[in-house]
Formats: C-alpha cells, structure tokens, sequence
C-alpha cells in the first residue's frame, strides 16, 4: 500500500489543477514539498508538506550530553554548520557561566564569518542555477573551495566542521591560517565583481527577480521572518547588532537594508552582506590575540536547574537555543528557533497570484535550507 | 595484407589495421562493449537530501570535477536516470518516495549510498524515531560510501568502483524477469 | 527607549505576577484568558507585541507549558507568555489571529505534543506521516524501534 | 533508376529501420512494474484528474505560431528558386507577407500575443 497523502485541498471548481512540487525537485533545495493548486500557470493555493527530512534532532538531544548533542546542530543548517554550534556551546557557557578567552572568541568569529561567507557564495551559485544559468554555479566554488580548504586544515573537516566545544575551540588554528585567509580576502575582492557582471546586471535575471515576491514589512514581522529576507523587506534585525556575542562587539561592520522586499533586494543584500563579512574578517585577522584557545571545562558538563538562551546571526537569519535543564548532565529540553522555518511560512504570502516559474525564483531568494525547518 | 593491431588502453576489444590505416576491423564482445558505454555514462538523477548533497554539488563543481568520469549529467526526472546517489539521510516518510523513485527508474539502474546516514543511520540511529537505519532494506544498494559528508574523493572513488562493478557484469541478461 | 517592559507590564496586567524565563521577563497566563491578553499586548501602545518569535511547549510531565516568545520591534522589548495545561486537557485556542506566524508553529506544537489549537484553519501533522500515531516529543514516548515496524508495515522493505 | 534499384533502395531503409527498432526489442531489458507504470510526480502520487479546462491563453498562443509557421512553410520553395524567378516574385512575396503582418497587427491588438 503506497504511503497515500490525500489531498488536503479539494478540487473545487474542474479547470483548477493539484500539481506537487513534491519531495524530489531541482528547485526546492532538498526535500521540501509543495502542492500547489494551480489556474493555468498562477498559483492559486500552496500547502507546504514537511518531514521529509524530520530526524528528531530535538528529541535526540534528551537523550545525549551536553557535550554529544552540539554537534548534531551541524546537520541542521549545514551551511552555517559552525555558527549552529557557536550558538549550543554559548548557551552551556552562559549556563556554566565560564570565561571563554579571547583568542577562542575572536577564532569563533572568523570562522563563523568565513562560513556565511561560504554559504552566500554557495546561494549565489545556486540561485544562477535555479533560474537557468549554469556558469555562477562554478564561478560560485571557485572561492568557496578556497574557504573549505581553509576549514579543513585548522578543523579537519569541511562543511560540519565540529569545531566549537563548550570553553572555546577544540584546537588551535593551523600556521599558515593567518596568511590563506588573507590570501582568500585578496582574491575574493578582486573577483566579486564578477559576481555583479555575471548575475546583477543581467537584463534576464533582473526581470525574473524584481518586482517578483514581493514581502511587506508588515508580513515580514508577522510571519517572524529574519536574517536577509526580513533584512530585504526593510527591518533591522543583525542579532549581531541588536546584542553582539563573542567578539562581534568590537567589530565595526554596517547592517544592509534594503526596503523594495522582492527577490532583487533579498539578492542585493546577501550580495552586500558578503561584502560587510570581508569587512569584519580583515578587521580581525591581524589581531587574533594570544593566549589559551580554551578554557578546560573538567569532567561532566552539569547545567544547574533553570532555562537558557541564546541567538546567533546564521546566514539565513536569527538562530534561537532554548535549553531546559534539570540539573542531570543530559538537557531536559531543547527548542532550536531555526530561521529558516518562519521564512518558510513567508512563501504562501509572497508567490500567491503569480506564476510556478516565479515560484522558483523566490524559493531561490529565500535561500532555504530544508533540515533547519525539519529539524 | 598483412594488419598491425594498435593499442588502444580503454576501448574494450583489438582493433587491427593495416598499412595505410584505412581499413581498420575491430573484434569484441557485445557484453564488454555494452559494460564500457554503460559505465562511462553514468547519469545520475539530483536527490540530496541533506549534508551530503552539499559535497556532492563539491563534487560537481570545477575542483573536482566528475565529468571527468562521464557522471555530470544529472537528470531531474528518474525515467532519464540510470544511478541514484543517495545524499542525505532517509526518514521514514521520505522512505516510500525512494522507493518509488527506484522503481520507476528504467534498467539497468544502479543505486550509491552516500554518506553514514544511509548506511546505518549514520549520527541519528541510536535516539532517532523517524530515521531508516540503513537504506538496503529498502533499495538494493551496490556501492557504500562511508563518511559524514564523505569527502568529494570519496565520492568519486565509490563512483569509479561502481563503473568497475559494471565492468564486469554481463550486460545483457536474457531471463524471465521474475514477479 | 520607553519605559522598561516591567513597569509596562505592571501598570496593564495588575493581577499578574512578574517572573523571568532565561534573561527575558515572564508572565503567566490561563487558556481562558488567553487570547484577551493577546488582544491586549498585541494593541496596547506601550507593548505593541508584534512579532512571535517563537512558540514551543515543554512537558513537564504532569502538566504541559506552552511558551510564546513574544518581541515588539518597534520598542524593542521582549516577553515570554506561559501557560500551563492539564496533560489531560490538551485544548488551547489558537493565536494566528494575532500573528500569522503561528499558523506553522501551532502545526510542529501540535504534532509534537497533541496540543489541539482551536481555531486553527488546518491542524494537520506537520512533520510525522500522517497514519503515525503518538507524539514524539512527550517525555512519556520511547524513541524504541519504531522505524522497523513501520517500515514492515508499509511493505517497504525488500528482503 | 531502374525499378530494381528503386526496389532495392526502399527494402534497405526499410530493413535498416526494422533493424534499430528490432535490436533494440531484443537488446533492451523490459522489467516492467506496476509502479513504473505510473506518472512519475516528484516522487509522490499525482492527485486530481489532468483532465482540467485548460487556460484559452495555450491556445491562442499555438494557433498564432501555427499561423506563422506555416507562413515560412510557403517561403521555402520561393527561397530555393529566388534567384531564376526575379523581381516579380519577390513582389508577390512582399504582398503575401504583409497581408499576414497586419494579421499579426490584429493579434497584437487583440492581446493574443501577451501571456496571461
């Protein structure tokens, strides 16, 4: 007996069509499922079937230390793998109110710039390829290739690098990390124009993008949209602004705003937002400050009885970390508030009444990452 | 007319020509022939799932480079796919839809599964409720390649063994196919 | 800035006592007088909730609280809304008239806990297939090898 | 061309023909199931008949391209022998398509050519 969805929207009058943008399709970026009612070609009704990709990650952190369910939060938003975990271990520290050094603080930033560098360079190349352009997609890992080398040498892995541990970091950077990452910067200013030539100032893609799902700052602060796509739609909400951890308080960088809140805008600002990366990781390369990498945090890790939380900036907007404890070394609960899944609730609002193909386009511009809504 | 045999280190059978090198006759079997063409035109069809689709993309791109190997042509619908790569982990209700993608994918078809997720469950198979341990006990799978992402490499050397298992299959079975 | 969100909270909802929940002030609030007290801090311009960051539930065995993470741009404070319900009266009315957001989180809530949120247009399984039955994320539900059966059961599996 | 070689001609298409569709039969595996039988949706059953009204839009737009591709249909001949027929038919031609021109002006007016 095949696994029957039946169809939770009824096909009323006989020239609407159900078509499921289903599980399996180049455009969803994983496994998210759409059924779509459709009128000819607008899009009439969306309903958004998740799961696909459900693991359980918050049921599986009952059951795991302290130390074991950090780095679980890595398959959640892959590509901001390393800030998921920043934001698990700055809640143990707040929890254990332990002093992190301030070499651990200023080498969690940068790797956690260099990641929503990554992965703005990863949705740039995605969204070419989304709407039929297939040279960004190389033009996209020249660089990024360049950065996972780059994690790979100072954390042994590339994309779930695993390298924040409660107390700071788990080893120290590689020698020549210093001298790659500027290396990387140098390089990356010199090509990001081709960013702009290759995408921004196409005629094609300027006409399949502006003026194309369009989200109101109203709709924006209802839906509890964040990260670059409330940022486009002209609400200012860097949580590494409004409150700055580990060293982003000493880092002069300026949040982008756009205000026209269509797929244009949301590009432009992640397209800005690289630029302001490269900005804070120049500011701190040359002054990583000496010292420990970490502070030993000995034996078991036992948070005392009590609620803790903490946001983080991740590349797709604010992370949020409640952690119940009841005082055993496993949490009692924990509630990952992952941006990606209130951006998904904006996509009913922006594509209804237009067309499946600016379906795609705004799913581009929405960047989503389909384990951060499953979990 | 006496023929020369010239050396061609991939093509699957002798090629013998003579003096002037027009003429040219070439001797093989079909199985051999048919397993050189099948392996070096592996389609793949695009299902990541998760993590493992991201390395796959790295992969893809042009520092690895699996074009290499004849793989980039990766088709969306699986009636033009002849290998599914498995990237990401597989729950209990994207389950059926694997399965159904397998079926409906035409022979010969061949199945790689990328990543600790399909193999055992990889990180979530001891706590999680909604996590295939294991996608063999659904699809039958020919390559396993471990690691959480398994490195581009990696992939591509679980890809080139797989064109070796194919080398030495016989291509064309003639047999009742059976219920 | 305005005033701190204390005073504000003190002067509208004078019967309740002020708590905190991690670093943000906390309120209590029954399931009947639920969605007038949302009318309230969604309306009231010295609140102006308008944005829910986040909504969950905890089990704490007996009793289920459920968390409205509640964040107003405009004056940039932030509250967090607790109610706690009976285990064996899992009814709460639903809140997506106050912020359309809520329209997702009741799902994953409800799919979770069996929270039933009434008033919600359409309250489905979100994240679980839909013949599944129990609701993982309750202290009383053992993650134990769920998955074999229920792939035998849907004839998914080959050998 | 005798009636032989006509003859030996035609059977030779004809067998090269028989012979890709007949290797192919024979070569090709054929393991059918009831599931590859279905329509193939993204992985998940289709829902709803296909059998909908569809949008007039489709149509109007294949029936203007009809038009005008049949259009070229006629120009072919004259473009092969443009050279020996000269001056006059090339003003035949000219007549020929700027009758279609202003139906292609009335389509535009009548909003067929903007999509929906």
């Amino acid at each position: 007996m095949e696994q029957h969805i039946e169809s939770h929207i009824i096909q009323s009058s006989d020239d609407e069509f159900i078509i499921n943008v289903g599980p399996q399709h180049p455009s969803t970026h994983g496994v998210l499922h759409l059924q779509l009612k459709l009128d000819g070609e607008k899009i009439v009704d969306l309903r958004p079937f998740l799961g696909y990709i459900h693991r359980g990650i918050e049921k599986m952190s009952e059951s795991l230390t302290y130390k074991q369910f950090i780095y679980l939060t890595s398959r959640m938003d892959y590509l901001s793998a390393h800030i998921n975990n920043q934001a698990c271990c700055l809640v143990i520290e707040k929890g254990l109110q332990t002093e992190v050094p301030e070499r651990a603080k200023v080498i969690r930033t940068l790797m956690a710039e260099l990641t929503r560098l990554a992965s703005h360079q990863l949705w740039w190349g995605s969204t070419g390829l989304d709407m039929g352009a297939v040279s960004p997609f190389f033009y996209a890992f020249r660089e990024r290739e360049m950065i996972l080398e780059i994690f790979e040498e100072t954390c042994g892995s590339r994309l779930t690098m695993n390298y924040c541990v409660p107390g700071g970091v788990m080893n120290d950077i590689h020698p020549d990390f210093v001298r790659k990452v500027k290396q990387l910067i140098k390089q990356f200013r010199e090509n990001i124009h081709e960013y702009d030539e290759l995408l921004t100032g196409n005629p094609i893609f300027q006409s399949r993008t502006q003026g194309i799902g369009y989200l109101s700052k109203e709709d924006a602060i209802a839906l509890s949209c964040s990260g670059p796509v409330a940022r486009a739609s002209g609400i200012s909400c860097d949580v590494r602004k409004k409150n700055p951890y580990d060293a982003y308080d000493r880092v002069s960088f300026d949040e982008i705003i756009a205000t026209e809140g269509d797929c244009f805008a949301r590009y432009r600002v992640r397209l800005e937002e690289m630029k302001q990366s490269m900005n804070i990781i120049e500011q701190l390369i040359d002054n990583i400050p000496t010292g420990e990498y970490r502070t030993k945090i000995k034996g078991i890790i036992k948070l005392p009885v009590g609620e803790y939380y903490q946001r983080v900036e991740t590349a797709r907007g604010e992370l949020g970390v409640y952690l119940v404890s009841d005082g055993s070394n496993k949490p009692y609960r924990i509630k990952f508030r992952t941006p990606n899944f209130s951006n998904l609730g904006a996509l009913k609002p922006m594509s209804l009444g237009g067309k499946i193909g600016d379906l795609v386009a705004i799913m581009a511009s929405l960047d989503l990452i389909i384990p951060d809504i499953d979990r | 007319m006496d023929v020369i045999q010239k050396q061609f280190d991939d093509f699957p059978g002798e090629v013998y020509q003579d003096k002037s090198g027009h003429s040219s006759i070439i001797i093989t079997q079909i199985d051999r022939f048919a397993n050189w063409a099948r392996s070096n035109s592996l389609w793949p069809l695009i299902f990541g799932t998760s993590c493992c689709a991201i390395e796959m993309m790295s992969a893809a791109s042009a520092k690895y480079d699996w074009s290499r190997f004849g793989f980039e042509v990766a088709r969306a619908s699986p009636r033009q796919a002849d290998l599914i790569i498995v990237a990401g982990t597989i729950t209990l209700k994207m389950a059926p839809v694997l399965k159904r993608l397998y079926d409906q994918m035409p022979e010969p078809k061949y199945v790689i599964a990328m990543g600790a997720c399909n193999i055992t469950g990889g990180p979530f198979m001891l706590h999680s409720y909604s996590v295939v341990n294991g996608i063999d006990k659904i699809v039958p799978v020919d390559v396993y390649i471990p690691g959480c992402p398994p490195r581009p490499e990696a992939l591509l050397h679980g890809m080139i063994k797989l064109q070796e298992k194919i080398k030495n299959t016989k291509a064309y079975v003639i047999e009742k196919p059976k219920k | 800035m305005s005033q701190p969100v204390e005073e504000a909270i003190k002067k509208i909802f004078p019967e309740l006592t002020l708590t905190s929940w991690a670093q943000f002030p906390a309120i209590e609030i029954s399931r009947d007088s639920l969605l007038s007290a949302c009318e309230k801090l969604t309306t009231h311009p010295d609140l102006r909730f308008d944005m829910l960051v986040c909504l969950t539930a905890v089990d704490r065995t007996p009793r289920l609280e459920v968390l409205y993470h509640l964040r107003s741009t405009t004056h940039g404070h932030e509250l967090i809304v607790k109610t706690e319900l009976d285990e064996s009266q899992l009814e709460i009315p639903s809140v997506v008239s106050f912020w359309k957001a809520a329209e997702l989180f009741e799902l994953e809530v409800y799919d979770m806990f069996g929270i039933t949120f009434t008033g919600h247009s359409d309250l489905r399984r979100l994240f679980m297939p839909d013949d599944w039955d129990g609701y993982p994320l309750r202290k009383s539900y053992k993650a134990s090898e769920v998955a074999d059966n229920y792939l035998k059961s849907h004839q998914l599996l080959i050998n | 061309m005798g009636i032989t070689s006509l003859l030996v001609l035609f059977l030779s298409g004809l067998g090269f023909a028989a012979l890709a569709i007949g290797l192919n039969k024979i070569l090709s595996y054929s393991r059918p199931n009831p599931i590859k039988a279905e329509p193939y949706e993204c992985g998940v059953q289709t829902h709803g008949t296909t059998w909908v009204q569809f949008n007039v839009g489709y149509y109007l737009f294949s029936l203007v391209f009809l038009i005008f591709d049949v259009e070229i249909v006629f120009m072919y001949p004259w473009a092969v022998v443009f050279k020996q027929v000269g001056l006059v038919a090339l003003i035949e031609i000219i007549f020929f398509i700027a009758i279609l021109f202003f139906g292609l002006l009335y389509a535009y007016k009548k909003k067929a050519l903007t999509w929906m």
